[in-house]
């Protein structure tokens, strides 16, 4: 198959994790959207790992995948206590800081 | 190099003042004044030494030091007079204790950084005038700013919202013009360090320029100068920068006012005739009629609406910018003649507005308020206070035997001779001063005895202490202007000889100018 | 790639690929038979154990119970609970069972045969990291799990969901990890590459601590006795399947059955020598050859299947902390420091310089030093734990727990009489209004702070 | 990367070689925090507190004496090629863990709030419960901020010393990830805290992934994501550029976020006003030197300054402009001393990337320069702002502070004194700092990046100048805050601080000159 | 890709028998409309309310999740140098002890600090 289309996979992924950012207003879809933009990084190293036929892409997706973990851990927690406090994850209603 | 760092002493001879009042026990605060009063006298004494170990007749910056100081940047400490930074020096000293003397009950119960700050302006005002290094006085000339604005905004007129707003006012203004500086100080040695091997000394700069080993092309040198220049106008408020003036001034105490007016703005007419037109001579001649326009609206304007205040202290003020539109007239007149009418002009300006400026806030302290409506027949209740008062009015609005006198008519006789027009609009602004002057006295000192100014008590021994010193100066010096123009002529002489693009006859004009003055 | 054609078709289809079709069948239909005989088998085994009959009336000895049972259940009302929501109630069934049947893609059965004139190997696929395709895909039914919990919209399959999911992630770790060893052993991580080096020795007997973990934790992943917490009767109803009815119900049931014989087959790949004969069996040449090995495969797995259901008539279910604390604190660091002394072990013997008398006690002493630093860990856990538990005001901790309305971290249904505050759906874009426990709501403290 | 790259080539593995000598900084950053982390974990609850302060500071100082050991050694690249160590790596590395040092003094600081320090007794109980009330009672400290503090540390060590993507990316996550909860754990104004921490993690985490989508275009690029190499295929194509642009593009971006440029700022604000204020001095002055550091490697040493110029150089100048006058103008409007800060350190960054944009060695001395006076200079303005405090925690808002400079001469002095070097007054450090900057930026040949520099710094000097006039022109309030005595710790961190800020105002010559001479040393 | 055909056929099969029952049982079954019987299953007593959308959820689970995450990643890295063992050599040992130490660290820390008690 050709690789190029998984670059563009990889570009769709990528784009529609970062509109989901700019668009969703619950935090923790927002994190996925992150994650998935993270592993369309993977895709695309994965991808062009294979295109350049070296290992190397292949390795620095684990290491994508080791910093998305602790960002996963790190960023629930955030959520979480932030949910507990307010009962929402909505980012919206994180509004107190305001210029 | 001389041997013994004088300047370097005067300008830090005040520093043990602060360091005095630094180390004063707890509760003996109140005697900073004295310690303060000490340091300001030590500084006069010496700066009156290095008036005596200037040779009129050697080279035109004498007393020079030099230190390495940031070599990344080839800036060095150095300080130098050459006789305009002298006289202003001298001014300077004079002024300081004469404005603590006057300031002695304006601490507002924090003695310690009242008089804290004084000298250490002081200490910048010296400093700024023996800078031989452009860094350097760029950076006092900016630093003075900060004693200067915590000075208005502390320890002015009460009435916070106002003394803040003036305060901003003032360092903001100047704030600004000194950033242009800034960028215009480094494009100037981003430019100099090609061909220049000290690119930050004065002297260098100046010598290169006139050699034309240091050449701009048009465009740079003009932004430059505009970028000095600025600088330069909003600190001697010049007609449109000026509008910080009159609140500064009026918001301050009296003291603060004088050495804002009488020392502060000289550095703007100092820097211009020092550094806009050695360092950019052509740029200076092709800006020099957009610079008399706005010199002689200054003069007018500034006496006009001097002519409509009702508060004493922004008269004052306002009679100030009048008398700067003056000093830039000369400075920009081009003639050896005008630039010596300013230099002296500078001094004079000083003695006879601190005067104003302290028996103002003499009569505003006994009275509490600025307003002229709350005067009336203060001759009669104080005689002494009204007398000094008529005296400095008159030096102020030029009458002839009061040394400003002397220096106006140069200023005018000088720029005749190049700018007719622009000399005879300035003459009309001796008409308004007297106008405002004489009007001011007659409302506050003649008529009936207000109610409120019966009870005046006449000047104290302090109060004549600070004012009769002055008073005599001006006096002297209104006979004696030579005592100063021996000291000013052989600076102008060798700053025009190296101004490249001055006609050569206006050297032999200056150097007949001196000669008749001695 | 050949390609032949079918006498009387003109489609070109490779011979491979019919094959492959053709083993994905029999695969299928393996696990179906399978697990209905399993279920027919566990049902007997443990009537026997208890003294009872079991099922004995459909078909002979009971053996078509199964079937009737799955006839049964697709005859039953599919209710769909009004809380639930419906379209992950739908696909959490079918999400449980693909991959169990994808797990065993790639467990070898068996060496090269010969089927239909082609040389094929008894194995669905061989993949290179076969042992790493099992652990993704198996990890892909705990998906199935927490969103049956979840879909249900109803507390008992919620906890009962997200508890099997806990225990089956607790449990991975400690299977992953005795898996490293194998590899580290075999060189590789295809299935049927391990099989290979498992010629000489079964990896149970050097790695038998590797092994006894995996065993162990190959139950807790399954969920069954003594490990079958999410479905603790007692405790949470029937877990995360309580509201599936019908043949959702029926699919839940065959992906954990099949879960068991895959876990099984891992076990007996990994250690016990896939297909290869046991050891008496093992000194007759043929017996490794051709179709015979399905054999001992199938008979490992039948021990396997045997001694699963011999743990559930015997043993006693595990509380849920006893449980997550043998996995978290005894399998985990177990197997990690189990995992390291094999490496050096393996290590020592690949450089060939250490006489083999020295290891032992080297080992045992490293060993016995870690069981001293965990009992230790433990001894000061439990009276740091138990002085906290001591110090604390109870009535202070009641008093939050309602206004939090989460017992320590569960939803719990409210006391008789217990005021329960309020939780509306709330309009979207409106600071909400939760009262905490000074009284002052978030949005007030908030305005506070800002002062 | 070379390890399996080797394998997959040749059956035999060569060991990789690293240095860990050349190492040393970070791994002693990274070996105290997870020494943090045991003490965590073994020592009583009562004795935590000081431990792992006296380690925090004792592992800084060793690590900061490992960079002293190292500095003067020839320039290299180690640890195959992932790490360089030169120059600007070694001051960089000294300068974070000065300023670190510093920062861990105010951080550590209880005297100022009860014996209790800014951080949240627990950070997991929700505010206002019982549960905190208890845990407040008992004294219990969140003492986990100091290694995960710790990691930051060592994360901002490596972020600008990574001379390969990967690693640069995996530094920036080991700085930002500490830091994301550290700013939700501030004791007083929990809800702002977390709001903030959340606000930071999902703006962090986003940025982040446009790095890696960047550094995963230049792979595809370059086939490597070694800088060196990358450098090497710019300077000459193999391949089409579109690639490249992605990459630069998208890797920019999540560089310039962490350095607080905008339009990538968003968070800034939020971020310094929710924190837990010695965090805030900390994460402005820190993160900021790491995040330029990176930036200068990149743009140096990945893109080849030269062969790349015309491609990045004009938008960065945008984005400075940009940067400049949104910092400005928005600082305007505040009325919250912590929150005008963050729009000052926008300004600042600014101030920095003119410095950036232009590639001589003056410009890079000049942001070598500028990076540890600022630091200083925030640090102690942000700790100046914990010490007066209200009821509930420290008096932010700007029309509390009115006349405190009567009511607390010395905090409010010292205060004036940073304020006044934030705002270029001559004497302070900052102003050198400007002035080398902007001589770089014009020799370099962009007067109108230091035209809307000096106008951006006149504005600049009225929102500074507010401060010191509500301070000490103003009348003081009747219930005014009350100013905190701090410990010794916190005089010493101001003192330093002062002292840098007019010291390197008055004599920067050492300085400059260590910045001239490290600036020039890039390993590749 | 030829390596993943086998399970995609598999895979369909299975799935296609998956949806298969899942259909069927919604067909072959009875339908009998009864209001009780559509709520949510509590032991008989009136259902609990249930936020709509997981407005609930135990936190403590959270806590397992994480430690997975943790441990799961060790794993990731130790498959590829456990295969590769033989030829990694002391270095690839000394590494690996040096990262488990680590991992180590932190699951000390959990457990000293209670994150492995369940009740």
């Amino acid at each position: 198959m050709n690789p190029d289309n998984y670059l563009y996979l990889s570009a769709i992924l990528f784009t529609l994790g970062a509109l989901g950012v700019l668009i969703r207003r619950n935090a923790i879809v927002v994190f996925m959207c992150i994650e998935l933009m993270l592993n369309a990084a993977n895709l695309a190293f994965v991808t062009f790992s294979r295109m350049h036929g070296a290992l190397d892409g292949q390795v620095i997706a684990f290491f994508t995948m080791v910093v998305a973990a602790a960002e996963v851990v790190v960023g629930l927690a955030i959520i979480i206590s932030v949910f507990r406090t307010r009962r929402s994850a909505s980012v919206d209603d994180a509004n107190l800081l305001k210029y | 190099m001389s041997s013994f760092p004088y300047l370097t002493v005067t300008i830090a001879a005040p520093l043990v003042g602060v360091a005095g009042i630094a180390l004063l026990p707890k509760g003996t605060g109140a005697r900073s004044k004295q310690i303060a009063l000490g340091a300001s006298l030590l500084t006069l004494v010496l700066s009156i030494v290095d008036a005596v170990k200037f040779d009129v007749g050697g080279p035109r910056f004498q007393l020079n030091e030099s230190y390495t100081w940031i070599s990344q940047f080839h800036i060095n400490y150095s300080v130098g007079v050459d006789g305009i930074a002298l006289v202003l020096i001298l001014m300077t000293t004079v002024l300081t204790p004469v404005v603590i003397l006057a300031s002695w009950h304006d601490d507002k119960d924090r003695p310690r950084p009242f008089f804290s700050l004084l000298l250490v302006l002081e200490v910048m005002m010296v400093g700024v005038f023996a800078a031989t290094d452009v860094f350097l006085f760029y950076v006092l000339f900016e630093g003075l700013l900060i004693p200067a604005y915590f000075l208005i905004g502390s320890y002015g007129r009460s009435g916070e919202q106002k003394r803040s707003y003036a305060a901003v006012k003032f360092l903001l203004y100047n704030l600004l013009g000194g950033l242009l500086m800034l960028a215009a100080v480094i494009g100037l040695y981003v430019v100099a360090e090609r061909s220049v091997a000290d690119p930050f000394s004065f002297q260098a700069l100046a010598n290169a320029v006139s050699s034309g080993t240091l050449h701009f092309s048009t465009g740079v040198e003009r932004w430059l100068f505009l970028g000095f220049f600025i600088a330069f106008a909003v600190k001697a408020p010049l007609w449109p920068f000026h509008t910080w003036l009159p609140d500064a001034a009026s918001e301050a105490t009296p003291g603060t006012a004088v050495l804002l007016v009488g020392v502060l703005d000289k550095i703007g007419t100092f820097g211009m005739l020092r550094f806009c037109l050695e360092l950019f001579p052509n740029a200076s001649h092709w800006f020099t009629p957009a610079v008399l326009v706005l010199a002689v609206i200054s003069t007018v304007y500034g006496a006009l609406l001097a002519i409509g205040q009702t508060d004493m202290k922004r008269l004052i003020a306002y009679t100030s910018i009048s008398h700067f539109g003056l000093i830039t007239l000369g400075v920009f007149a081009w003639t050896a003649r005008g630039q010596v009418g300013a230099s002296l002009y500078m001094v004079n300006h000083g003695l006879a507005t601190g005067a104003l400026f302290l028996l103002a806030g003499f009569m505003i302290r006994r009275r509490g308020s600025a307003e002229i409506e709350a005067y009336g027949g203060v001759q009669k209740v104080a005689p002494l206070l009204a007398g000094t008062f008529l005296l400095a009015g008159l030096s102020s609005l030029a009458l002839p035997g009061m040394s400003p006198f002397v220096s106006e008519f140069l200023v005018l006789v000088g720029t005749f001779e190049k700018y007719p027009v622009a000399a005879i609009i300035g003459v009309t602004s001796i008409v308004l001063a007297a106008v405002y002057i004489l009007w001011l006295y007659q409302r506050t000192m003649t008529g009936p005895v207000a109610e409120s100014v019966s009870n005046f008590k006449d000047l104290n021994r302090r109060e004549l202490a600070a004012v009769v010193p002055l008073l005599a100066l001006i006096l002297v010096l209104g006979f004696a202007p030579g005592i100063l123009t021996k000291y000013i002529n052989p600076a102008v002489t060798q700053s025009t000889t190296q101004i490249t693009v001055a006609p050569p006859h206006t050297v032999a004009d200056a150097a007949r100018a001196a000669g008749s003055q001695r | 790639m050949d390609h032949w054609v079918i006498n009387g078709f003109d489609t070109h289809i490779p011979w491979w690929f019919l094959l492959t079709v053709i083993k994905g069948v029999a695969l299928f239909a393996m696990l179906v038979v399978l697990t209905l005989f399993n279920i027919w088998f566990e049902r007997r085994v443990v009537s026997w154990m208890q003294m009872r009959i079991g099922p004995n009336r459909v078909g002979p000895q009971g053996l078509l119970q199964s079937l009737a049972d799955g006839v049964k259940l697709a005859l039953k009302e599919d209710i769909v609970p009004e809380n639930a929501d419906k379209p992950v109630f739908w696909l959490a069934p079918v999400l449980s069972a693909i991959p169990a049947f994808l797990a065993f893609a790639v467990i070898p059965w068996g060496p090269e045969v010969s089927i239909f004139g082609h040389r094929t190997t008894l194995q669905l696929v061989d993949l290179p990291i076969g042992v790493l395709y099992i652990l993704a895909v198996s990890s892909v039914g705990i998906y199935g799990i927490v969103l049956a919990g979840w879909s249900s919209g109803s507390t008992y399959p919620l906890l009962g969901g997200i508890r099997s999911s806990a225990q089956m992630i607790s449990y991975e770790i400690a299977m992953g990890l005795s898996f490293a060893g194998v590899f580290l052993y075999a060189g590789t991580m295809s299935t049927s590459g391990i099989v290979a080096a498992q010629e000489q020795t079964w990896y149970i007997l050097p790695l038998c601590i590797s092994g006894i973990i995996y065993i162990i934790a190959m139950v807790g992943e399954t969920n069954r006795a003594p490990f079958d917490l999410p479905e603790a009767e007692g405790e949470l109803v029937g877990g995360f399947h309580t509201e599936y009815t019908s043949l959702k119900f029926a699919l839940f049931f065959l992906a954990e059955y099949i879960n068991l014989v895959t876990v099984s087959s891992l076990a007996i790949t990994m250690f016990f020598g896939g297909w290869r004969a046991p050891w008496p069996l093992s000194l007759w040449s043929g017996a490794n050859q051709g179709w015979y090995p399905m054999i001992w495969f199938l008979v490992k797995l039948l021990i396997f299947v045997f001694v699963f259901i011999w743990l559930r008539g015997t043993l006693p279910r595990l509380r849920y902390d006893q449980f997550m604390k043998l996995g978290w604190k005894v399998l985990i660091p177990v197997s990690l420091v189990w995992l390291l002394l094999v490496a050096v072990i393996r290590q020592l013997k690949n450089v060939g310089d250490m006489d083999q008398a020295h290891l032992i006690p080297i080992c045992l002493g490293a060993a016995a030093l870690f069981v001293l630093v965990l009992v230790a860990l433990e001894v000061r856990e439990r009276n740091q734990v138990s002085r906290d538990r001591r110090s604390r005001d109870a009535a202070e901790l009641a008093r939050e727990e309602d206004l939090e309305g989460l017992g320590g971290g569960f939803p719990v249904p409210p006391m008789p009489g217990q005021q329960r505050a309020a939780i509306t759906p709330r309009p979207l874009r409106t600071p909400i209004l939760a009262v905490t426990a000074n009284g002052h709501t978030p949005a007030e403290e908030a305005s506070d702070g800002r002062q | 990367m070379s390890i399996l790259a080797a394998s997959s080539t040749t059956a035999t593995f060569v060991a990789p070689h690293v240095e860990f000598g050349k190492l040393s900084p970070m791994l002693i950053a990274f070996g105290t925090a997870t020494l943090g982390i045991l003490v965590e974990a073994f020592a009583p609850r009562k004795q935590r507190y000081g431990i792992q302060v006296g380690l925090a500071l004792v592992g800084i100082a060793a690590s900061f004496a490992a960079v002293l050991a190292l500095a003067g050694t020839t320039a290299s690249v180690v640890a195959q090629g992932s790490v360089a160590v030169d120059g600007t790596t070694l001051f960089l590395q000294g300068t974070i863990l000065v300023i670190s040092f510093v920062a861990f003094l105010v951080i550590a600081e209880r005297k100022t709030d009860q014996n209790q320090d800014a951080f949240a007794a627990q950070g997991a109980s929700v505010p206002g419960s019982a549960a905190e009330r208890e845990t407040t009672r008992r004294g219990w400290q969140t003492t986990e901020v100091y290694p995960l503090l710790m990691f930051s540390v060592g994360g901002m060590l490596l972020f600008p010393a990574a001379n390969d993507l990967l690693t640069m990316f995996v530094a920036l996550e080991a700085l930002s990830l500490p830091l994301y909860l550290v700013c939700g754990l501030a004791r007083h104004r929990r809800l702002l805290s977390q709001e903030a921490a959340l606000k930071y993690f999902l703006l962090g985490a986003f940025s982040s992934a446009f790095f890696l989508y960047g550094a995963a275009m230049l792979y595809g690029y370059a086939g490597s994501v070694n800088l060196a190499v990358i450098a090497q295929h710019v300077a000459h194509p193999t391949a089409g550029s579109t690639l490249l642009y992605t990459g630069v593009a998208l890797l920019g971006m999540g560089l310039l976020f962490k350095v607080g440029a905008a339009p990538f700022h968003m968070w800034t604000p939020d971020v310094y006003q929710g924190a837990p204020t010695p965090v805030t001095g900390f994460m402005a002055a820190a993160t900021k030197i790491a995040a330029f550091g990176a930036l200068v490697r990149v743009l140096d040493v990945g893109l080849g300054v030269n062969s790349a110029e015309n491609v990045w150089r004009p938008v960065m100048q945008a984005v400075a402009i940009i940067t400049m006058i949104v910092g400005g103008v928005l600082a305007l409007t505040q009325r919250d001393i912590k929150r005008m800060l963050a729009y000052s350190a926008i300004l600042n960054a600014g101030y920095l990337l003119i410095g950036v944009t232009s590639t001589t060695a003056q410009a890079r001395a000049a942001v070598l320069f500028y990076l540890p006076v600022y630091g200083v200079a925030i640090i102690g303005a942000f700790a100046v702002v914990t010490l007066v405090r209200d009821a509930g925690g420290e008096a932010t808002d700007l029309s509390r502070w009115a006349g405190l400079g009567r009511r607390a001469p010395i905090p409010a002095a010292l205060l004036a004194v940073f304020l006044l070097a934030f705002a270029g007054i001559p004497f302070t450090s900052i102003f050198i700092g400007k002035f080398a900057i902007f001589q770089a930026a014009l020799a370099a040949g962009s007067p109108d990046l230091v035209i809307v520099a000096v106008l951006a710094s006149a504005l600049a000097a009225f929102f500074y100048l507010r401060v010191v006039v509500v301070m000490f022109f103003s009348d003081p309030l009747p219930q005014g805050p009350t100013i905190a005595h701090p410990s010794i710790a916190v005089k010493t961190a101001l003192a330093v601080a002062a002292f840098a800020t007019v010291a390197l105002g008055v004599a920067p010559s050492l300085l400059l000159h260590l910045a001239n001479n490290s600036a020039g040393i890039l390993a590749k | 890709m030829d390596t993943y055909v086998p399970v995609l056929i598999l895979g369909l099969i299975a799935g296609g028998f998956a949806v298969f029952s899942v259909i069927m049982g919604a067909m072959t079954g009875p339908k009998r409309y009864n209001r009780a019987k559509y709520d949510s299953y509590e032991c008989g007593i009136e259902p609990t309310p249930q936020p709509v959308g997981g407005g609930r959820f135990p936190v403590k689970y959270y806590l397992t999740a994480m430690l997975f995450i943790v441990f799961d990643i060790e794993i990731v890295f130790l498959y590829p140098w456990a295969v590769a063992f033989d030829s990694l050599g002391w270095f690839g040992l000394a590494e690996m002890f040096l990262f488990i130490l680590t991992v180590f660290v932190a699951y000390a820390y959990v457990w000293r600090r209670g994150g492995l008690e369940w009740d």
